[in-house]
């Protein structure tokens, strides 16, 4: 089962990834003509904290496929919840500055790519606390298959934050 | 100058390059003498295609004109010769060398799967990074170990795939999936010069025109520089692409003949 | 005579013939295939009483030559195919200004030449002389094709795209919207008129030229008409309707109505029931005053 | 263990994780939009049955042929192959079920409420009405401003994750429920196919799926990704849409071959001519199909080079697809043939089929799509694919497995009528517009001039379109009457070599009593002929 499982996980990420990849796509398709604002409005400081915790979060997954999963699917809930909120902090200052998702195209495919993944940390956050929820036996498969599904939407952040403010700094 | 003129002329016969492979063939012939086994055919036209990559046009409008030669160049250096080279070399001669103890060690961390996919891959992404690229074209002595370390890291990158020793080839299924790693990251690469806004080698937007060849290359060929960064990107992407499906469906087809066989 | 193979211009006329190659080659294709086909299921029906045949698994030296051939087969269309690509399509950036422009709108094409004359639906040019055309749309993505002359052009907005367009006898070669545009993209249809030079360099003169005030004019524009059509040529704005200056010397009106007697007036009363769903509502205006607008249309030569 | 308490038909049907019942859903839904996708297209021959006619407002006639289109493709021909592929893997591998049973019964119903959601934008406002590629900018907000391309996007969003989840659950099952013995080369070709073509739906349905993401992004919350007066990109969705389009086209066709591959052997009473040519070239369609989008878009300004690249990719992707039309050809000659319709119907769309692939290749040439791109033509050649291919091996699947389905044989002489009335009225509809093409006549018109010619050839289209209908009711009327009169068909009429024929008819919940062993390709010919087994020679895999 743990097998099978892990397999039809692989095989939904493999398609999310190509789904990711494409949105990805279509920022640097338009890179060229949203970079200026890109460039003068992204807060590389307080997203790269939110980036560590996430990452971080990654590291708590881990650990509660081995040990303590109550505990640890506690704290990656956790982290997970505060990289939602820096996010949500980005959007507010962007709105505050005009800047929305029907205006300009660094909007329209800012928001896009990171609004698709922030769904995907919100829905893998809503899966952790049903674990939490249903947490008795360690190490179960569902557990595991979740993980997975957790350190791909970390992956793909590392990508999103790589291109969309690394980039900028180039 | 005309085309034909071009191609007639621009041949620069580097002593050391045409010394190079005339030992490489010497070598083989003698250390092959004995075996009479590997296709002679195919480790000659390997070489062949390498004489051809480093004296002929194509090398002299890949340094100064067209990117897109550059790429042909180097899709000939890590992708076409290596793999030629490995046919071409007897199954007994791949074991005596195997025997020495360096060789043994070497050749056991090299020719792990992933070793030889983060080098074979690695070089070919790492190379067309702009920076990179450009220091290359720029420096002579750097552009002799681009081509050096494209063609010993496509032998390496080949060795898992196309080893002389066949028991030492990874499992198809394995092998198709390796392949077909390396060709997405190609592709992907390719796709990304293909898209991109030309000026990702500063040095092919003006090339400094000293065989005056330049008119001829924009207008007759009708390769200016968008055009020529485009058809570059394409050309590791499509025809890339290929090399690394010939590989995959090869390994495919024997996997399906050698069914036969064993039952 | 299809249209495809009545080719009017060298241009369309390579096509043509790569085409027709190509046919033949499909044809001897399909009848190797059809022919594997039909003599198995006449040699090979299964009779009462036949036992099952020996098994065979398959013959590696045919597999490798039905791969082999085909590929060889691919190779040479492929040269053929980039040969006639060279001689058939005008360069992508070309480093001349365009002959002509020729603009697709929901649903109907619109034509500006260098000296400011601008026509809609007919589209004039000199027989025997290759022009360059650059294809664009006001809108959503259409396509200009006249298949006598050569390729069609997709017209996407906010990218230009050129072709050769040449005639080699004066006629005129129909044209038509090729990809869908929307409700009156059947409507979408066109002319290419090409005239011998001289006669060609009057209609240009004479498209440029501005027409005498005339008192119906202010009619014209206290209904309005002007929001959505040019009434003077040489106009750069840019407008949902053909332009008007010289609407009485053509030959159609929308779609594929004649511009004859009583067709303007038809066409001005009720437009939706001629090209249902295009942008034109029709005009409810009293009998006198369409008479007065067709009146004074008519005098737009 | 208590006894359940009796439940009704329809809460079985309804609450069913049974990869047979599942099967079953599938393609009855296939069936039935089949019958409505058919009623939209008679409804656009009708309207074309003379120039200028005025049967069909021309918005109405753009809902027709958009639905049509996105109805043949999503509510059809992919529900119905999904369901072949639930209802045989399990049987053909020797399993008792999917590997997920309630992810595949939950696979249905979003598939089934993606074709609901769409067939709602009718009582929404009107349907979507901007084609089944729905190009931008004329399926963006300003020029389609009611809802029906919001219920395309988000109906096609639903069915693309209905494709996902069947594609996730495919291959799992292929790869961990085998019975002892089945290696991966000594799969049938159509689980093998079904595996390959998973992998090519995972990695196709998200192109899409992006590309709907962002035009509703453009029409619900008024971003710019297709709309070029704020600097948006018209081609974006082209390129996103072909890059899964393309595929989509192999999505479909891959399984047809599957059931092409297990039909003529049998009736020819031979294996499959070169197995591993037939697998192997599989792998290099769907490898190479990621790579020919463009040539969708010959006719967009973008430059000799690009798409001459493009070009060469859709050129070689026929000789992969010609290997495979040669080994079944290759099959039939030295075999035993017998004309069952099943067999009528897979022999047919060896020469559809192949007509429909050389007018592709057509496509490929770039000139000639310079041409004909938009036109009839390419409504002739796609649904030489798309009927004479896809089609003709589901109607042929149809008559190899009813049987093992339900117990009962379809009756034969109907078959033939079927058979008949079919193939001559899908000719004369399809072939004659091959030449309107030729002569012009625009593709997605709703009506056209009285040229020369024009008129009789459409009438002629028209005319054969009645028949083809007329066919297709004789298929779901004997669907019917056999279900209700046929003869009983026994575990396994046809002779056959798969494990499917091993089990009962109908298969009992868990499938097989027991698994037969698996020693090669072909287990129950080893078993029915101990004298020459396969896995002695060397057909063993």
């Amino acid at each position: 089962m743990r097998q099978r499982a892990r397999l039809a996980m692989a095989m939904f990420l493999l398609s999310e990834a190509v789904f990711f990849f494409m949105l990805i796509a279509a920022f640097v398709y338009f890179r060229a003509a949203s970079l200026a604002v890109a460039a003068a409005n992204l807060k590389l400081g307080a997203t790269a904290v939110f980036t560590a915790c996430l990452l971080a979060s990654s590291f708590t997954m881990w650990r509660a496929t081995v040990t303590r999963i109550r505990a640890w699917l506690g704290g990656t809930i956790l982290l997970g919840g505060v990289f939602l909120v820096g996010q949500g902090s980005e959007y507010l200052r962007l709105f505050r500055q005009h800047i929305t998702i029907s205006q300009g195209l660094f909007g329209t495919t800012f928001f896009t790519l990171t609004g698709l993944h922030g769904l995907h940390v919100l829905v893998g956050i809503a899966l952790l606390a049903i674990l939490l929820g249903l947490a008795t036996e360690r190490r179960s498969v569902a557990v595991e298959t979740i993980a997975l599904y957790w350190y791909f939407v970390d992956v793909v952040w590392v990508a999103i934050f790589a291109i969309v403010y690394l980039w900028t700094l180039l | 100058m005309t085309t034909r003129e071009l191609l007639l002329s621009a041949w620069d016969w580097e002593p050391s390059v045409v010394i190079g492979c005339a030992a490489l063939v010497v070598v083989y012939l003698v250390l092959r003498g004995a075996a009479r086994k590997g296709c002679p055919t195919s480790f000659l036209s390997g070489t062949l295609l390498l004489l051809f990559a480093l004296v002929s046009p194509l090398d002299t409008l890949g340094d100064t004109y067209l990117f897109s030669a550059h790429v042909v160049q180097h899709f000939l250096l890590a992708l076409i010769i290596p793999p030629l080279w490995l046919l071409g070399t007897p199954r007994s001669l791949a074991e005596a060398a195997l025997r020495q103890p360096s060789l043994r060690r070497i050749e056991h961390v090299l020719a792990q799967p992933l070793a030889a996919w983060t080098l074979g891959v690695g070089m070919m992404l790492g190379w067309h990074v702009p920076a990179l690229f450009n220091a290359a074209l720029a420096s002579d002595g750097l552009h002799i170990f681009q081509h050096v370390s494209f063609l010993i890291t496509g032998t390496i990158f080949w060795w898992p795939v196309l080893c002389p020793v066949p028991e030492r080839r990874m499992a198809p299924l394995q092998a198709i999936g390796y392949l077909f790693s390396a060709c997405v990251s190609c592709s992907l690469l390719g796709a990304g010069l293909t898209f991109m806004p030309p000026g990702a080698y500063p040095a092919y937007l003006n090339p400094d025109d000293q065989l005056g060849i330049l008119k001829l290359v924009r207008n007759d060929w009708g390769l200016d520089a968008k055009t020529d960064q485009q058809l570059g990107g394409l050309l590791m992407w499509v025809p890339g692409c290929f090399v690394y499906l010939t590989g995959i469906l090869a390994t495919a087809a024997r996997w399906y003949g050698a069914a036969g066989q064993e039952a | 005579m299809a249209p495809v193979f009545h080719p009017q211009s060298p241009e369309a006329h390579a096509i043509a013939t790569i085409f027709l190659y190509f046919l033949v080659l499909a044809a001897m294709i399909f009848l190797v295939v059809a022919g594997m086909v039909g003599y198995s299921i006449v040699r090979y029906r299964a009779r009462p009483g036949d036992a099952d045949p020996r098994p065979t698994f398959g013959h590696r030296r045919i597999e490798i030559t039905w791969t082999v051939v085909p590929l060889v087969i691919v190779v040479v269309i492929f040269a053929f195919t980039l040969r006639t690509m060279a001689g058939v399509d005008a360069p992508r950036e070309p480093d001349r200004p365009p002959d002509l422009t020729i603009t697709g709108h929901q649903w109907w094409w619109e034509a500006r030449y260098p000296n400011g004359a601008m026509t809609a639906r007919e589209i004039h040019i000199p027989a025997g002389r290759r022009v360059l055309a650059r294809i664009e749309s006001a809108d959503v993505i259409h396509d200009f094709w006249a298949p006598e002359l050569g390729r069609k052009m997709d017209a996407v907005p906010g990218r230009a795209g050129y072709i050769w367009l040449r005639a080699d006898t004066p006629g005129t070669y129909a044209g038509t919207c090729s990809e869908f545009c929307g409700v009156q993209h059947a409507g979408m249809r066109f002319g290419v008129i090409a005239e011998p030079q001289a006669d060609f360099d009057a209609w240009v003169a004479q498209q440029a030229e501005t027409r005498a005030a005339d008192p119906g004019e202010r009619l014209f524009r206290e209904r309005k008409c002007g929001e959505c059509h040019a009434i003077s040529a040489k106009d750069d704005k840019t407008y949902t309707g053909p332009p008007l200056a010289h609407i009485a010397g053509r030959r159609f009106l929308g779609g594929n109505l004649p511009n004859r007697e009583g067709n303007l007036m038809l066409w001005i009363t009720s437009p939706q029931s001629i090209l249902p769903g295009n942008r034109m509502p029709d005009s409810r205006l009293p009998a006198d005053e369409v008479q007065e607008l067709t009146r004074f249309l008519e005098t737009r030569r | 263990m208590s006894p359940a308490p009796p439940r009704s038909a329809i809460r079985v049907w309804l609450s069913t994780i049974d990869h047979k019942q599942i099967g079953i859903l599938y393609m009855l839904t296939a069936l039935f939009f089949f019958v409505v996708g058919g009623l939209e297209a008679m409804a656009m021959r009708a309207q074309l049955s003379a120039p200028n006619l005025k049967f069909l407002a021309p918005e109405t006639y753009d809902q027709m042929f958009t639905m049509h289109g996105t109805t043949m493709i999503f509510l059809v021909v992919m529900p119905a192959l999904v369901g072949f592929g639930v209802y045989l893997v399990p049987l053909m591998v020797g399993a008792s079920d999917m590997a997920f049973p309630r992810l595949n019964a939950l696979g249905y119903w979003v598939t089934l409420g993606g074709g609901v959601l769409l067939y709602a934008s009718f009582l929404a406002g009107g349907a979507p009405d901007a084609g089944w590629f729905s190009y931008a900018p004329l399926s963006e907000k300003p020029f389609s401003p009611h809802a029906g391309s919001d219920y395309w996007a988000l109906g096609l969003l639903l069915l693309s994750a209905g494709s996902v989840i069947a594609a996730v659950n495919f291959v799992v099952t292929i790869a961990t429920l085998r019975a002892p013995g089945m290696t991966i080369r000594r799969l049938p070709l159509f689980v093998w196919i079904t595996l390959v073509n998973s992998v090519l739906i995972l990695a196709a349905m998200p192109a899409l799926n992006a590309a709907l993401v962002m035009l509703l992004s453009d029409r619900v919350l008024a971003a710019h990704f297709f709309d070029p007066a704020h600097g948006g990109s018209p081609i974006l969705w082209q390129h996103y849409f072909w890059i899964f389009g393309h595929p989509e086209v192999y999505i479909l066709v891959l399984p047809a071959f599957g059931m092409i591959s297990e039909i003529i052997p049998v009736f020819s009473r031979k294996p499959i001519f070169g197995y591993g040519f037939v697998a192997a070239s599989t792998l290099a369609i769907a490898f190479l199909s990621f790579g020919v989008w463009v040539h969708h878009m010959f006719a967009v300004a973008l430059g000799r080079v690009f798409i001459s690249v493009f070009a060469a990719a859709s050129m070689l992707i026929a000789v992969p697809t010609g290997i495979k039309v040669l080994n079944w050809a290759a099959t039939l000659v030295g075999g035993s043939i017998r004309f069952t319709t099943a067999m009528l119907f897979a022999v047919a769309f060896l020469l559809e089929f192949t007509v429909g692939g050389l007018s592709g290749l057509a496509f490929a040439v770039v000139p000639i799509d310079w041409q004909l791109t938009d036109t009839y033509f390419v409504v002739a050649h796609l649904h030489y694919v798309a009927f004479g291919g896809i089609a003709f091996a589901l109607f042929a699947g149809a008559y190899y497995w009813f049987p093992k389905i339900t117990g009962h044989l379809l009756n034969e002489p109907l078959g033939r009528w079927n058979f008949w009335m079919v193939v001559i009225g899908f000719n004369l509809t399809f072939f004659v517009q091959h030449i309107l093409g030729l002569l012009g006549m625009p593709r997605r018109v709703y009506t056209y001039p009285d040229l020369p010619w024009w008129a009789v050839l459409n009438q002629i289209s028209t005319f054969g379109a009645v028949i083809l209908g007329l066919g297709a009711l004789v298929f779901v009327a004997n669907l019917f009457a056999s279900l209700a009169f046929g003869a009983r068909a026994g575990n396994d009429p046809w002779d056959a070599w798969t494990l499917e024929w091993a089990a009962a008819s109908p298969p009992p919940t868990d499938n097989f009593e027991h698994v037969p062993p698996v020693r090669s390709r072909r287990p129950l010919w080893d078993l029915k002929h101990p004298e020459a087994p396969d896995w002695a020679t060397r057909g063993g895999g």
